[in-house]
Order: C-alpha cells, then sequence, then structure tokens
C-alpha cells in the first residue's frame, strides 16, 4: 500500500463542552455529481437503483444506503460514502458514464460533529439561517465568520458542519471563540 | 436586503454578488459589420433607472446560482427573483 | 459684506443685526445666457467661475432641493491629488492648487486643512504601484514620500503594527493631502457666485429639456419654463435620470456610498489615513469626529441610505488597522448617490446636443475635484474648448478604447 | 417603592472621589442619591452642566470610564449599569471640571455665534493649521480616546422571528403577552436593563395593582413562553430593507470582563411593532442649562423608580402630563406663567417668573410636552407628520415602512390605557386576538404649544452643543432657512444626543423666525443608529488575525520547518521565501534558491493556484469561448496555455488547461483571481451559453500541486513517480499530462508545465497526502541538493523568462501590449475579442511589454519607475511607460526589469531615462527583449 500517510484537517478532534459536544465525523469519501445536460431522467433513476433513495430536492440532503446526498446546486450533488476509496470520483465516473461528470471533494473539505441542546444558542453567533425553524434533512451552503460553510440538520439538535480545508484551523478558533463567549 | 432564491428561500443579500444591469445577458453578434459600436454599447452604456431595475446577482456563498433579480432602486423592494439559467 | 475678524467684533457688539443672507433666493427669470443645473458642489463652483474667471454674464443655477444637499454634503471631506494615470493627476493637481487659494477667492473660511493623506500598503505589489504613483504625482508638479514601515511608524504610532492579519509594509504619503469643511464649500461658492450676479434658485427642479433639431434651447422645470442659450448639467448620482429627459444613455450607475461619523474626540490622529487590506479611510473632524468611510454598497441605489453587511466591513477594516477606535462609538450614518463611471474617471464634455453640456462621473473622486471641476466645466461651456488638464473626459472615450482605469477593473462601476 | 437594591451597596469614584450607590442604579442615579449636580462641560462655551434626563436622550451628563489604561468616552450617565469599582472622569473641562479656563469662551460669547468660524481665522493663511485650528480641536471634542488597543471582545449573531416588539414599557409588553400567547415568534427588545419603561416611573394603577408589579408580572409570564425571547439591555439601532433591524445587546460595561462584552444582533423579522415611548422635551428660557434643572418625567423616574429625594421643586409646565408626589410651585403657561431667568452658575439656587417672584430651589422640573420616539420610522426616509394638538410628530401611517406598525407614545398615544388599546388593534391586524385591555389610566394629553421665552439673554436648546434660540434667528437672517441649513449652520441635533430634547424646539423657533407654521417648516430625518453604537461591536470578532479568514497550503507545516517566511497572497499565506542559517538577508535567500533550481531542481508549493474542473460534452466548446486561444484541437493528454479576456478586451487572467478525456479538462487560474474568474466563467456558462453541456467545480483545495524544477527534476520524479509510467521526454514531452501514481500507488497527476523555464514538471495528489509528499519529494531530491523554493525566486525567474504575472496583467493592458498578440485565434470569436480591436487598444505608438536593463551595470533599476526620453523634461507630457516588475539575476549577475513603453517592440536597443522621484533613483536603461535567460526555451523541452 501507499508509503505516503494521509492526514486530514480536525484528525480526532472531540471537545465536550456543557450542552454542546463537537466530534470530527471521519470514514467517508465526498464527491460532487454534475447531471449532463438532458440526462436528468436518465441519472435519476440510475442513482435511485444504486443507493435506494431519491435524488434531493433544493436546500435538502437524503439519507442514501451508506452515506448520504445533498443537492448543492442546479443539476449538481454532493455523494458521501462511508467506503475506503480515494478514487471514488472514478467509480462513479464509470456508473454514471454519460449521465453525470464526478469530482473528487473529500480533501477540499474538513468537517465537524455539532450537537447539544445548546447547539443553537452557538450557532446563532455563527450562521445566519434560521436553524432553530428548519426541519431534519435540511442543508445548505452559507457563510460563517466571511467562511464558507455547508449545514446539514441530522437531528433536532446535531449538525454536520464542512467548512473548506485551508482555512478549517481559523474556521476551528473562530467558533471556539464564539463557545468560550456563552458556555 | 434580502434575496428569496426561487429554489430554496431567503438568503442575506450578502451571500450574493452584484453584477450589474441584467441587459448583459444579451451578448451582440460578434460577426454584425457594427459589432464594435454594438458591443460598446452593450458593454459601456446603462439605463441607470431610479426606479424598477432588472439586475444580476450571483449567489457566491450558496449554490452558485446567477439570479435576475427584479428590484426598485429608489426604495430596494424586490418584486421579482428568477433563476437566470432555467434548468 | 467682506468676513473678517473686524466685522465679527462689529457685529458681536451691535446684537448681529448688521449680517445679510449669504445668497439671495433668487426668483426665476424668462431666460438667461447659461444654465447650470445642480446646485451642488460642482454646479455652484461652475457658476462662480463662469461669472469670476470667464465674464460670462445672466447665470443661474437650479437646484430641486437646498444648495448642498447633494453629495458635497454627504462625503468624509477629504482633499488629495495622488491619483496614478496622468490623465486624472494632471486634474486633481489642479484642483489642489485651486482649494489651497480658495479661502482667498471666496473670502469663506471652508476650513481648507493640509494635514496630510496616507495610503497604507500592505504587500510588496502594492507598494511598487505606490512607487509608480508616486513617480507620476511628482511628474504632474504634485508631492509624494514612499515612506518604509518606520517611516509609517512615526506619523502614525497608533497602528496596528504586531498583531495585523496585513502587516503594513509602508506607505504612501502626501503632506499637501487633507480635510475641508464640506458644507461651506457649498455656501462659499453660492456666497461668491450670488456676489457677481448669479441667480441661485432652489427647490426648482427641471422636468425636461427643451430640444428641437439637434439643439437645446432651455429646460422646464416645477417653476416654470426657461430658455437659455447653454445648458451644463452637474447632478452627480442624479445624471442618468436628468439625461434620460435628452434622450440619453450614460456609461453610468448610480451607487450608495456610506459615510458615518463617530461621537466628538479630543484630538487623536492628524491627518487622513486609508487602509490597503481592507476598506476603510479616516480622518478626524475639527469638531472633534472621526470621519470614515470605505467602499459603495455595490447595488444600484437612488435611496441614499445603505445596508449593514458594509457598515460591519468597514468598522472590521477600522479596528483591524487602528485597534484603539473600537472604543469610539459611531454616532451617525449617512449615504450619498455617487455617479459611477465605467472607468472610475470622470466625464467633462459636450454631449452631442447642441448647447448642452455634461460634467458627472465622479465615483469617489467629486469632493476633492470641485473646485477644477467648476473650473474646467466653466472654461468649456464658456469657450467651448476644454481646459488641458481636463481634455481627456471625454464622452467618445469609450467607444474608442481610451478608458482612464486608475484601479483597472474595466467595465464594472461598482468595482472601481 | 423603588427597583433599587439597598442592601447591595456598590462603590464607585467620579474624578477620583469615591461615592457609594447600590444594585439596579445607573451612574446618573447614584450621582444624585448623592447630590452631585455638576457633571460636565458643554461644548462650545464650557458651561457647567447637569444631568437632565434619565435615558439615552441624555445631553449632558457624559462620562469616561476608565479601566486599566483604556478609555470608553462619550458614555452616558444615564445608561452605565452601576458595578462595584466602576472608575469614571468628566469630560471636556480642563484642568478640573470644577475650573476649566475655556470657561473664557463663555464670556466672550457674543462673537462666538453660529457659523462664525467661516467668516474669520483667514488671515495670515499659515496661521490655519499652525495656530487657529489646533486651538480650535483642542477646545472641542468631548471624551479622550486612549491609543491602547480595546481588550474587549464583542459577537455577532443572526435571530429570527416573526415580530420584533422594539420597546418594553406598557405597549410593548402588552403586545409581546398577547403575540406571545398566541404562538408567534416573538423577540421583545428594551434598551434599559429593567423592562417597564415609564410603568417603573410614574405611579399608577393597571387592574388594581401598581405600574411596576404589572410590569413585573407580565414580564415572568413572557419567560415562561418558549417562543419568545426577551432581549433586555438591547438598542434597536436601525432598520433596513426587508424587515431587518440591527441590535446591539450589552452585557456589562465592564471592561474587559470575560465573554463578549456586546454582541451585535441582526435581526430578521416579519413585522415589527415599534413601541419606544415618547421622549419629554424642555422649553427654552434664560439661563435654562444650569445644573438641577432637569425634564420633569426624569425626576419623577428618579424619586419612583431610584428611590431619590429632591424635596419640594417647581416645575414649568405647558401640559398636563406632570403628574408628582409633591405639591410644591407648579409654573404653568397655560395660566401665562413661565421662568424669566436663573442663577447659580455652578448649581441652581433660584428661578425668577415673568411675574417678578423668585423661588429659591437647587431643583426645577420642566415639561415643554412630548415627542414620540419614532426614529425608526425615518431610517428608510419617510418623514412624520405634525400633529398639531397634541404639538408632537407622529409617525405617517401612509409612508410607515412595510410591515411596520407603531403604537403607544411613539405614535402620540400618550395614555396608559391608550398604550394597551393600541397594542390589542395591533396584535389583531396580525391575527392575534385578544379581550379587553387592562384598565389603566386614560386622561387625554392637554398641552398649549410654549417653545420658548423671547428676551436678550441665551435660551439653549441644543444643551451639547451650545445652540442657543439666537443661533437659529441668526441663521434664518443669514439666509440659511432651509430645516437642513439651520441644522448643518448651528449643528442643532448634531451632537450625540442627535437632537431628540432639542430638534423640534428648534424647529418651532425657526418657524417663528420664518413666521410660518411647523408643518410648512418641516423637520430634518433621524438617520441610524439610534443610540450610538461602539465600532469595535460593529467589528464583532473580526479584528487582529481574524480579520479575514486565512488559508494555509498543504506544505505550510513543513515549510515553517524549513525556515519559510510566510507572505499574504490574498487570503493564502505562502512561503516567500527559506532562510537558511548563516544567510543575512532575503537576497542570499532568495539568490540560493534561484541558483539551486537553474542548476540543479528546485520545488514550489503551487496549489493555491485556482485550479477549477470543466466537464462535459461541450467543455472544449466553452474553453475557445472565454480563452483567446483554440482549444478545439487539444488532445487528451495535453495541456495548452491560455490568455482570458474580460469582454472589453482587456486581459483578465492566464494559465494552463490540462486536457485527460473528452470531456474533462483541468483549469489553472492565477492565484489572485481565482474567484474573479470563478464568477466570471459562470456567468459565462449560465447566462451567456445556457445551452452548452459543461460543468464547472472548483477544485484549488480538493489537489495538493508542487513544482518540480531544474536540469535534474526528471531525475527527483523517476524516484517518487511509480516506475510503470514512463516520464521521459519521449514518453511525457512539454506540455503533456496524465494520471499516474506516485510512492506506491497514491493516484496523482503529473503536468509537463513550466514557469521558471527550466525542465519542470507539476506533480499533484489529493490533499490528504500533500504533507507526506512534499516531505518525500524532499527526501528523494537530498542525493542533487534539492532545496524548496519560495514566491520571491519564483518571481526572479517568471521575470528572468519574461513572463507577464500580476503587476502586467493590471487590467488595463492586451494581449497587444503583452506582446502575446500570436496566442489570439484569427478564426474564432471569444469573450473580448471585439472590444479588443478598438482603435486606442490597437494603436501602433501603444505601451508594448519589453525588457529593461541598466545601461551601467552598477545602476539598480527600481520597480515603479517611468521612461522619460534622454533629453526630455521629466514632466507627465513626456512620460513614455513604466517599470512594472524587477530582479536581480544571479544567473546575469545584474538586475533585469519587465515594463511597458510606447512602441517598445519597436525600439530594442535605444536608451532611456528611467526616473523614480520617490526612491530617488534617476538612470539610464537599455530596451531589450524580455527573454533574458533561455531564450528559445530549449530547456523546457529537455
Amino acid at each position: 500500500m501507499s508509503k505516503l500517510k494521509p492526514n486530514t484537517p480536525f484528525d480526532g478532534y472531540a471537545r465536550e463542552f456543557d450542552g454542546l459536544n463537537i466530534s470530527h465525523p471521519s470514514g467517508f469519501e465526498i464527491a460532487s455529481l454534475a447531471v449532463a445536460n438532458g440526462e436528468y431522467k436518465a441519472f435519476a433513476k440510475s442513482f435511485k437503483k444504486t443507493y435506494g433513495n431519491t435524488l434531493p430536492e433544493p436546500g435538502t440532503w437524503n439519507e442514501l444506503k451508506n452515506g448520504k446526498t445533498l443537492w448543492t446546486g442546479q443539476n449538481q450533488y454532493f455523494l458521501l460514502q462511508y467506503v475506503e476509496d480515494d478514487r471514488l470520483d472514478e467509480t462513479l465516473a464509470g456508473k454514471f458514464d454519460g449521465e453525470a461528470y464526478a469530482t473528487l471533494q473529500t480533501d477540499g473539505w474538513a468537517a465537524l460533529d455539532v450537537s447539544g441542546e445548546r447547539v443553537h444558542e452557538v450557532l446563532e453567533r455563527f450562521v445566519p439561517l434560521d436553524l432553530r425553524s428548519k426541519e431534519v434533512g435540511f442543508g445548505a451552503r452559507t457563510t460563517a465568520h466571511h467562511m464558507s460553510v455547508i449545514v446539514l440538520k441530522t437531528d433536532n439538535d446535531a449538525y454536520h458542519l464542512f467548512t473548506p480545508a485551508s482555512s478549517s484551523a481559523g474556521f476551528l478558533d473562530a467558533f471556539e471563540h464564539v463557545i468560550g463567549n456563552i458556555l | 436586503m434580502i434575496i428569496n432564491h426561487p429554489l430554496f428561500g431567503p438568503r442575506d443579500a450578502a451571500e450574493f454578488v452584484y453584477l450589474g444591469d441584467a441587459s448583459l445577458m444579451n451578448r451582440p453578434d460578434p460577426k454584425a459589420e457594427d459589432a464594435i459600436q454594438q458591443f460598446y454599447e452593450y458593454m459601456y452604456l446603462r439605463d441607470n433607472p431610479a426606479g424598477e431595475h432588472r439586475e444580476l446577482w450571483f449567489h457566491e456563498q450558496g449554490d452558485r446560482s446567477w439570479l435576475i433579480v427584479t428590484r426598485n432602486t429608489f426604495t430596494h423592494e424586490i418584486t421579482k427573483v428568477e433563476l437566470a439559467r432555467q434548468s | 459684506m467682506r468676513y473678517n475678524a473686524l466685522q465679527i467684533l462689529k457685529q458681536g457688539l451691535t446684537g448681529h443685526k448688521g449680517w445679510k443672507p449669504a445668497w439671495r433666493k433668487a426668483e426665476p427669470k424668462f431666460d438667461y445666457d447659461i444654465i447650470i443645473v445642480g446646485g451642488g458642489g460642482h454646479g455652484l463652483a461652475t457658476a462662480y467661475y463662469l461669472a469670476e474667471k470667464f465674464e460670462q454674464k445672466r447665470i443661474a443655477v437650479l437646484e430641486k432641493g437646498w444648495i448642498g444637499g447633494g453629495n458635497v454634503g454627504r462625503n468624509t471631506t477629504i482633499i488629495r491629488s495622488n491619483y496614478m494615470l496622468h490623465e486624472n493627476e494632471g486634474f486633481y493637481e489642479f484642483s489642489l492648487r485651486l482649494w489651497e487659494k480658495q479661502e482667498k477667492d471666496l473670502n469663506y473660511n471652508t476650513m481648507v486643512s493640509q494635514r496630510g493623506v496616507l495610503n497604507l500598503a500592505h504587500t510588496d505589489p502594492q507598494r511598487d504601484a505606490y512607487a509608480r504613483r508616486g513617480n507620476a504625482m511628482i511628474l504632474n508638479g504634485a508631492d509624494a514620500k514612499l515612506l518604509d514601515v518606520e517611516g509609517v511608524r512615526k506619523l502614525c504610532p497608533f497602528l496596528n503594527f504586531d498583531n495585523a492579519r496585513f502587516p503594513i509594509r509602508g506607505g504612501l504619503w502626501q503632506k499637501r493631502g487633507g480635510t475641508v469643511r464640506h458644507d461651506a464649500v457649498a455656501w462659499g461658492y453660492a456666497r461668491a457666485a450670488d456676489m457677481r450676479g448669479v441667480d441661485i434658485i432652489e427647490n426648482c427642479e427641471v422636468t425636461g429639456f427643451a430640444i428641437q433639431s439637434g439643439i437645446c434651447t432651455g429646460v422646464q422645470t416645477t417653476r416654470g419654463q426657461i430658455k437659455a442659450k447653454k445648458i451644463g448639467v452637474a447632478v452627480a448620482g442624479s445624471s442618468s435620470k436628468v439625461l434620460t429627459m435628452a434622450g440619453m444613455r450614460l456609461p453610468m450607475e448610480s451607487h450608495v456610498l456610506q459615510a458615518f461619523v463617530s461621537e466628538g474626540l479630543k484630538p487623536t490622529l492628524q491627518g487622513v489615513i486609508t487602509y490597503g487590506a481592507g476598506h476603510f479611510y479616516v480622518s478626524q473632524s475639527d469638531k472633534g469626529g472621526l470621519v470614515f468611510g470605505g467602499d459603495i454598497d455595490g447595488y444600484n441605489s437612488y435611496a441614499q441610505r445603505g445596508n449593514l453587511p458594509v457598515v460591519e466591513d468597514v468598522c472590521e477594516g477600522g479596528v483591524s488597522l487602528m485597534p484603539m477606535i473600537g472604543k469610539a462609538r459611531l454616532l451617525r450614518m449617512w449615504g450619498g448617490n455617487v455617479d459611477m463611471s465605467m472607468d472610475g474617471s470622470p466625464i467633462i464634455d459636450k454631449t452631442h446636443i447642441d448647447g448642452l453640456y455634461f460634467n458627472g462621473g465622479w465615483c469617489y473622486g467629486g469632493f476633492k475635484a470641485t473646485p477644477a471641476s467648476g473650473y474646467c466645466f466653466a472654461e468649456l461651456i464658456a469657450t467651448d474648448s476644454p481646459n488641458d488638464t481636463a481634455k481627456n473626459f471625454r464622452m467618445d472615450r469609450f467607444s474608442r478604447g481610451l478608458m482612464i482605469d486608475e484601479k483597472g477593473q474595466g467595465c464594472q462601476p461598482n468595482l472601481h | 417603592m423603588s427597583l433599587v437594591d439597598n442592601s447591595k451597596p456598590l462603590n464607585f469614584s467620579f474624578d477620583g472621589k469615591s461615592f457609594k450607590g447600590f444594585e439596579g442604579d445607573t451612574l446618573a442615579s447614584a450621582l444624585l442619591r448623592n447630590n452631585v449636580r455638576l457633571v460636565g462641560r458643554s461644548f462650545k462655551y464650557h458651561r457647567p452642566r447637569g444631568i437632565i434626563g434619565a435615558g439615552s436622550e441624555e445631553p449632558n451628563a457624559l462620562a469616561e470610564i476608565h479601566q486599566d489604561g483604556v478609555i470608553e468616552p462619550n458614555r452616558r450617565a444615564t445608561m452605565i449599569k452601576l458595578f462595584d469599582g466602576l472608575a469614571v472622569k468628566s469630560q471636556n473641562g480642563s484642568p478640573s471640571l470644577n475650573f476649566d479656563i475655556l470657561a473664557i469662551n463663555d464670556l466672550v460669547s457674543p462673537f462666538l455665534s453660529a457659523g462664525f468660524y467661516y467668516k474669520t481665522f483667514m488671515w495670515p493663511r499659515v496661521f490655519w493649521e499652525k495656530v487657529y485650528e489646533p486651538a480650535i480641536r483642542r477646545a472641542a471634542g468631548l471624551g479622550r480616546l486612549s491609543t491602547n488597543p480595546d481588550p474587549d471582545s464583542y459577537d455577532k449573531g443572526f435571530l429570527h422571528c416573526d415580530t420584533l416588539i422594539i420597546g418594553a414599557g406598557a405597549a410593548g409588553l402588552q403586545a409581546a403577552l398577547i403575540a406571545g400567547r398566541a404562538g408567534a415568534r416573538v423577540i421583545l427588545a428594551d434598551e434599559d436593563f429593567q423592562m417597564g419603561g415609564r410603568l417603573l416611573s410614574d405611579p399608577q394603577l393597571i387592574d388594581g395593582i401598581c405600574g411596576q408589579g404589572w410590569a413585573e408580572q407580565t414580564i415572568a409570564e413572557l419567560h415562561t413562553l418558549p417562543n419568545v425571547r426577551l432581549l433586555p439591555r438591547t438598542t434597536v439601532y436601525g432598520q433596513y430593507d426587508h424587515g431587518i433591524y440591527g441590535a446591539l445587546e450589552t452585557r456589562t460595561d465592564k471592561i474587559g470582563a470575560p465573554g463578549a462584552r456586546q454582541v451585535l444582533w441582526r435581526i430578521y423579522s416579519q413585522n415589527a411593532i415599534l413601541a419606544a415611548g415618547a421622549i419629554e422635551r424642555p422649553i427654552a428660557f434664560a439661563n435654562n442649562d444650569r445644573p438641577g434643572i432637569m425634564l420633569a418625567s426624569a425626576m419623577r423616574t428618579y424619586e419612583n423608580r431610584f428611590g431619590i429625594d429632591f424635596g419640594d421643586y417647581p416645575v414649568l409646565t405647558n401640559n398636563n402630563s406632570t403628574k408628582r408626589n409633591h405639591a410644591a410651585s407648579r409654573i404653568d403657561t397655560r395660566d401665562a406663567q413661565w421662568v424669566s431667568d436663573t442663577r447659580g452658575r455652578k448649581g441652581l439656587n433660584s428661578v425668577s417668573l415673568n411675574s417678578g417672584q423668585n423661588i429659591e430651589t437647587d431643583w426645577l422640573g420642566v415639561s415643554g410636552g412630548w415627542n414620540p420616539n419614532l426614529h425608526l420610522t425615518c431610517h428608510k426616509r419617510s418623514r412624520p407628520k405634525w400633529d398639531e394638538t397634541k404639538a408632537c410628530f407622529v409617525p405617517d401611517i401612509n409612508t410607515l415602512p412595510e410591515n411596520m406598525q407603531v403604537i403607544g407614545a411613539a405614535n402620540g398615544e400618550f395614555s396608559t390605557y391608550e398604550a394597551f388599546a393600541s397594542a390589542k388593534s395591533a396584535c389583531a391586524s396580525l391575527g392575534h386576538k385578544s379581550g379587553k385591555p387592562p384598565k389603566a389610566e386614560d386622561t387625554p394629553l392637554s398641552i398649549n404649544a410654549f417653545w420658548h421665552v423671547k428676551g436678550k439673554k441665551r435660551a439653549w436648546v441644543d444643551f451639547q452643543n451650545d445652540v442657543t434660540s439666537k443661533d437659529i434667528t441668526l441663521a434664518h437672517q443669514e439666509g440659511f432657512s432651509s430645516v437642513e441649513h439651520v441644522k448643518r449652520y448651528t449643528t442643532l441635533g448634531m451632537a450625540t444626543d442627535q437632537g431628540r430634547t432639542s430638534n423640534v424646539v428648534g424647529l418651532a423657533i425657526l418657524a417663528d423666525a420664518r413666521g410660518q407654521s411647523i408643518p410648512e417648516t418641516g423637520t430634518t430625518i433621524f438617520r441610524p443608529p439610534y443610540a450610538p453604537v461602539p465600532i469595535g461591536a460593529f467589528a464583532g470578532p473580526h479584528k487582529g488575525q481574524h480579520f479575514k479568514q486565512t488559508r494555509l497550503t498543504p506544505s505550510h507545516k513543513y515549510a515553517a520547518e524549513q525556515g519559510a517566511a510566510f507572505v499574504e497572497t490574498g487570503y493564502w499565506k505562502r512561503a516567500q521565501w527559506f532562510a537558511r542559517n548563516g544567510e543575512q538577508g532575503w537576497r542570499d535567500s532568495v539568490d540560493r534558491e534561484v541558483i539551486t533550481t537553474r542548476s540543479s531542481v528546485g520545488i514550489c508549493d503551487v496549489s493555491t493556484l485556482g485550479k477549477i474542473d470543466v466537464q462535459g460534452r461541450d467543455a472544449g466548446a466553452f474553453l475557445n469561448k472565454v480563452y483567446v486561444n483554440s482549444f478545439k484541437l487539444l488532445k487528451p493528454g495535453k495541456c495548452r496555455y491560455g490568455l482570458m479576456l474580460r469582454e472589453d478586451g482587456i486581459a483578465m487572467d492566464d494559465g494552463t488547461s490540462a486536457r485527460f478525456s473528452d470531456t474533462h479538462y483541468v483549469m489553472t487560474t492565477t492565484t489572485a483571481n481565482a474567484g474573479l474568474v470563478y464568477r466570471h466563467l459562470e456567468f459565462a456558462r449560465q447566462c451567456l451559453f445556457p445551452d452548452m453541456d459543461v460543468h464547472l467545480i472548483s477544485t484549488t483545495e480538493q489537489w495538493a500541486q508542487y513544482s518540480v524544477a531544474g536540469p535534474n527534476a526528471r531525475k527527483l520524479l523517476q524516484k517518487i513517480v511509480d516506475q510503470e509510467y514512463d516520464i521521459s521526454n519521449e514518453a511525457f514531452p512539454y506540455m503533456a499530462c496524465g494520471k499516474v501514481t506516485v510512492c506506491g500507488g497514491t493516484r496523482a497527476r503529473l503536468f509537463r508545465l513550466s514557469f521558471s523555464g527550466e525542465l519542470a514538471y507539476e506533480i499533484a495528489v489529493p490533499t490528504r497526502y500533500g504533507d507526506a509528499l512534499i516531505r518525500a519529494i524532499l527526501e528523494a531530491g537530498e542525493e542533487f541538493g534539492a532545496c524548496m523554493y519560495g514566491t520571491e525566486a519564483l518571481g526572479v525567474m517568471r521575470i528572468e523568462k519574461g513572463h507577464a504575472a500580476g503587476n502586467e496583467l493590471n487590467g488595463t493592458t492586451t494581449a497587444l501590449h503583452l506582446g502575446l498578440g500570436g496566442f489570439v485565434s484569427k478564426k474564432k470569436d471569444c469573450i473580448g475579442k471585439v472590444l479588443s480591436q478598438r482603435e486606442g487598444l490597437v494603436a501602433e505608438d501603444g505601451l508594448r511589454l519589453v525588457g529593461f536593463i541598466a545601461v551601467d551595470s552598477k545602476d539598480q533599476i527600481t520597480n515603479g519607475a517611468h521612461f522619460i526620453n534622454i533629453g526630455d523634461p521629466k514632466d507627465a507630457a513626456h512620460d513614455q511607460g513604466y517599470m512594472s516588475s524587477v530582479a536581480y539575476s544571479p544567473e546575469l549577475g545584474h538586475y533585469v526589469g519587465l515594463g511597458f513603453i510606447k512602441g517598445g517592440d519597436k525600439r530594442k536597443g535605444e536608451e532611456v531615462m528611467a526616473v523614480d522621484f520617490v526612491r530617488d533613483n534617476h538612470i539610464n536603461v537599455r530596451i531589450v527583449s524580455p527573454h533574458f535567460v533561455d531564450p528559445d526555451g530549449d530547456r523546457l523541452r529537455v
């Protein structure tokens, strides 16, 4: 196997606060899928056959066999799969040849899981969206402290956060600063 | 300001980047003889109305879509938001 | 009546009975030789120089509201001549020289304070660009000094030198730059023009142009029809709105530029400081308020009021540059309606309609340009040939590919 | 019963003297409790001033909070919540509050009338900056700013609600109760730390219980409703577009306390109810500014809420709203009685009436009627209208901002019952039904508009800016008669209280002078913020290192270990050079890096260049539309340089695009323009060529990419790229690209690209392997003496090769100016092609990018110099162009430069002056080819 040892932002990070837990989810790969013009129906059908659920509506994510899929734009989706395959994009390119174009995304994003009954008290000083009123299954890209962030609501008080890898150290620092001011 | 994205609802305009008049979508024919004059008017002249204005916004921090927003430049009231590219 | 200390003593002892109105509340006549549309700084200065320098008679300034109510009363009061392109720098240096003798010309203390303008650089390319700009300034007869970090620290020790996200690497310093009491500029020119017979007509909005076979012979207004041989339009952010009535589309967008003032403070800042890594520039007024601003909001607007993202962006820049001002409190925010042109530089030119002249496209530079804009517009209207320093501000420069683009941002007004 | 907790004493100091107050006191109430009346000095005449109000309308009692060398200036004593250890100092009095030498201004006041400074200080000219202005600036200003950094932490946040209720007095509390019980998402904000408004000040019964009790009981119920959020000590300072409001929550006045001292909330509301109450206004009479003269309503607040006893004191009033505990004399203008003068320099001791009567008193209450607090209705430029019977401005229903209602005293409904009734109807219009309003006092306000007492002595209108009624009449006399002119000429209403207690009185005096009614005179409008907001709060956490995000490259950790000096490149930190022991300055390191690369092999992290996946059936056609070069014939496995124009024909960005398959290209952009290019491409894709099957995915952060350059580059890479891939020149020629694996199977991409001009490859792996790969490459390179090189060395090499970069692609230059005209495909259209042919851009004598070397090799060429033909005068008219990039070339042993000069391509070999005033360095230079090193590019193709 390769001599090159991978390391990803937030490796092994986990912290407990009074009413808030943060941890680093791992063991998955992410790829983006862009649907070829005129191939939406075909792609939607083969997607459902492969992953057992339909493509998500705008502003939502769907649970899949072995992962999730998030709507990220017109004819564009993120696919998250719990697999040990850093060539997921090539696997998908084969599976959906002619229907959609795949690009590996895993390394571009640093992931955090946040949960707890005070999660909204913290996030309201971080993300401009009305997260309290969103249903589980909400998913969107927005900003947090001038940085980009993807927010997935996974439970009433639980969220997946993805932020660009290169600025992830600053993102975590800012997030902990806000937590320090509240909890 | 708030832009009500046609696909997933209201978002703070701070997530968008403004380009200008929606007339920028009507790129002239480069093969016309008076192409330089047409491209000059297309790129440089603006109605710049004090009232209703169809304009282009890019949802940079969101879904990376281009939107045509119909907004009153005096009151800032937004009456319509459409996707630039009907998918 | 001349203004001076003796006059103040005399009036002070006699209950101030002797002071006269600074300008007459003129009623519009049937016709004039020259009409200036727009009673802001540029319009009033044009009228003054038409009468004073070019001996023109029968001049009227038409203002839709109250004089000085537009951008001349809504800016951050900075004067400077530190432009990079010769097509601009010659004009702004001419303007700075007119500022330097304004009090004598107008017998009105507009508080021209040349306490220096410092542009900060935070990267080597930025410092090199300031070298190019400094040399262009000196080639045009202006003053410029390139400072290293120690030079900047000597001028402004309170800046953030050690914990900055974008460390200060140097700066460009123009000693003769500074600030002017903006309202006084409008009143000073109004009084001087009025003393030379110019009719200043407020609450008189132009609602149309009288144009027959390509010749403009007068205007319709809310106070009746007024005829004139020559009409000069200097209405800044309303340029498109007004000239649409003459069937013209302009290379311009109207934008809201917010400005801010803090509560009054004892002397803290000497001159003007502009931040090179964020949208923030600041100076301190004589009354003690920090007068600061940043960028336009970025979307077409005639609302003369802005939104929160820019307020926060400017303050983030300010606190990052000078951490002490976090404790100063923002007292008031307002907005001007700036005419952002397609290359960031102004237009002072005839139009394709005989007798109709246009002055506009001032972006951020309108206030500092007031004297020279007035002088050059007056010269163009009076003699039909441009002043040498303004000869490049032509309307057709865009179709001919002769853009004057200081920041190199191209046809997107909100980036200039 | 007062709301102050006498069992909790708090110590504080004022101007060094220590005092005691209680929990629940403001600094103002604590000072009054200790009978301190003199608290400040006015702006122009430096007259002694005392507290006149009880809220944010206070114009006089401004103080500096001092703590650990940090000063917070201009704080209203009425708005500082007392805490133990508070240390404050008075303002604007030097050397002391009691003895202020600048009070001499008061003696020469006849010569300091409104606008006097416009008429003098003009001679001699140099005196203005040297003498007059410094004196004015020292006298002016209020508090001081310490030059120490603001130590406090501020947060920003975002709140969402159906209904935002602004003001928690009777009306606001009742509206919150009705809407809250109906289940609406409600936010109730009040600027006071104690909710209740006038209920806490005016003794009255509501449904049989006292006002304070009713407020307490209502607040308790609101706390039980999960859909209601209470925000005490939160000022809603501004109304913006589309239901957005700005609010500032203060958690403590203590400087440097742990946690965020203040939170700047951006509130997104569906609708809003303004219930901000009203502010009592004074009356202008001779010497009405002495310490001890206060607003009658404020005195009731200090009596009933703070339990302070003023004893018996007279009240000057023109209305019936001044209900009081004591029966002391009432001077009622409706009975043609008023105050004609007062005495007592540092504190009131007697007042004389127009009847000739003289009253000895330390305190005087004044009530000139009420101004509804309608600021937030004006923030979108709608104007209030005049209500003659109530003698005040009220919100104009038909110009109210969308989805805003106004209730209670803010709407001119001054009685408590009216407040409850208007809350009921406002909630009803939002669909929230409610029963009969609580029983409460309902006496209508009866008032005769009595604004000022005419007379020779000065009567103050704007206490803080020292604007008197005479100033206003003088302004009118001098032609400044529009309400906006009066404000700017006299500075009426431009102080820190923004005319809360002075605008309407001043307006009435102006209307008098103009012989017009108040509505005909018009009014100025309020601008945000409602009350001053610290600039630090607007900055929030975005200061210091958190001003902007910081992006780190995959090799950042390793580079730091190698002694890298980092430089900001947009938001990225990039290694500029790598200092090794023994190297004196940066030039030593950079020269070594260039020499090592050109003689053996150097490695540079190029991950920051924008990388965009361009995929789809029409990807090639799309690239043809955005680049001047043709991409149609580019075969998979090949790269091509592309120059991108803006539609105005000016060069925008450049970079190489690699084709990996029929439908997959990887485009690179410069680091600086990555965001700009992506936005431009999405505009082209979605708005100009929507029918193309092309998709753009940014992968800048997905791939770690390193350039490996130099004669030994291939030997080194052959130890990294797995053996089954042949990267020889024959198999992998210049501008080739392909998928490979490295270090035993890790997926990678390989490109034969060179910016340095040497034999070079770029190797990219998924970012997770970036750190491991850079270490493996340098380890493999040890035998060749390989080193990392930074952006400085990269800059030297690209200048030696004559490649244009940011300084040349500066937004004003075309392909022709840059000497890249040859790349422009004649056949096809592309963005920018048409307008690049305009006369001004193709002029023969236009600027051209060429090389420059000093004629005398001892001279140093400098960047930013302007070229003047030898013998011409050094002025703008003779300017020939400018130097854009300069570097010292170790290979050539002298400085080399790139720059633009008129007709440069036809002037090779000519000598011109390079004029550099700012560095005092005028030298002669020779125009040469910009390709200084390996002009034919042989090294690339080895």
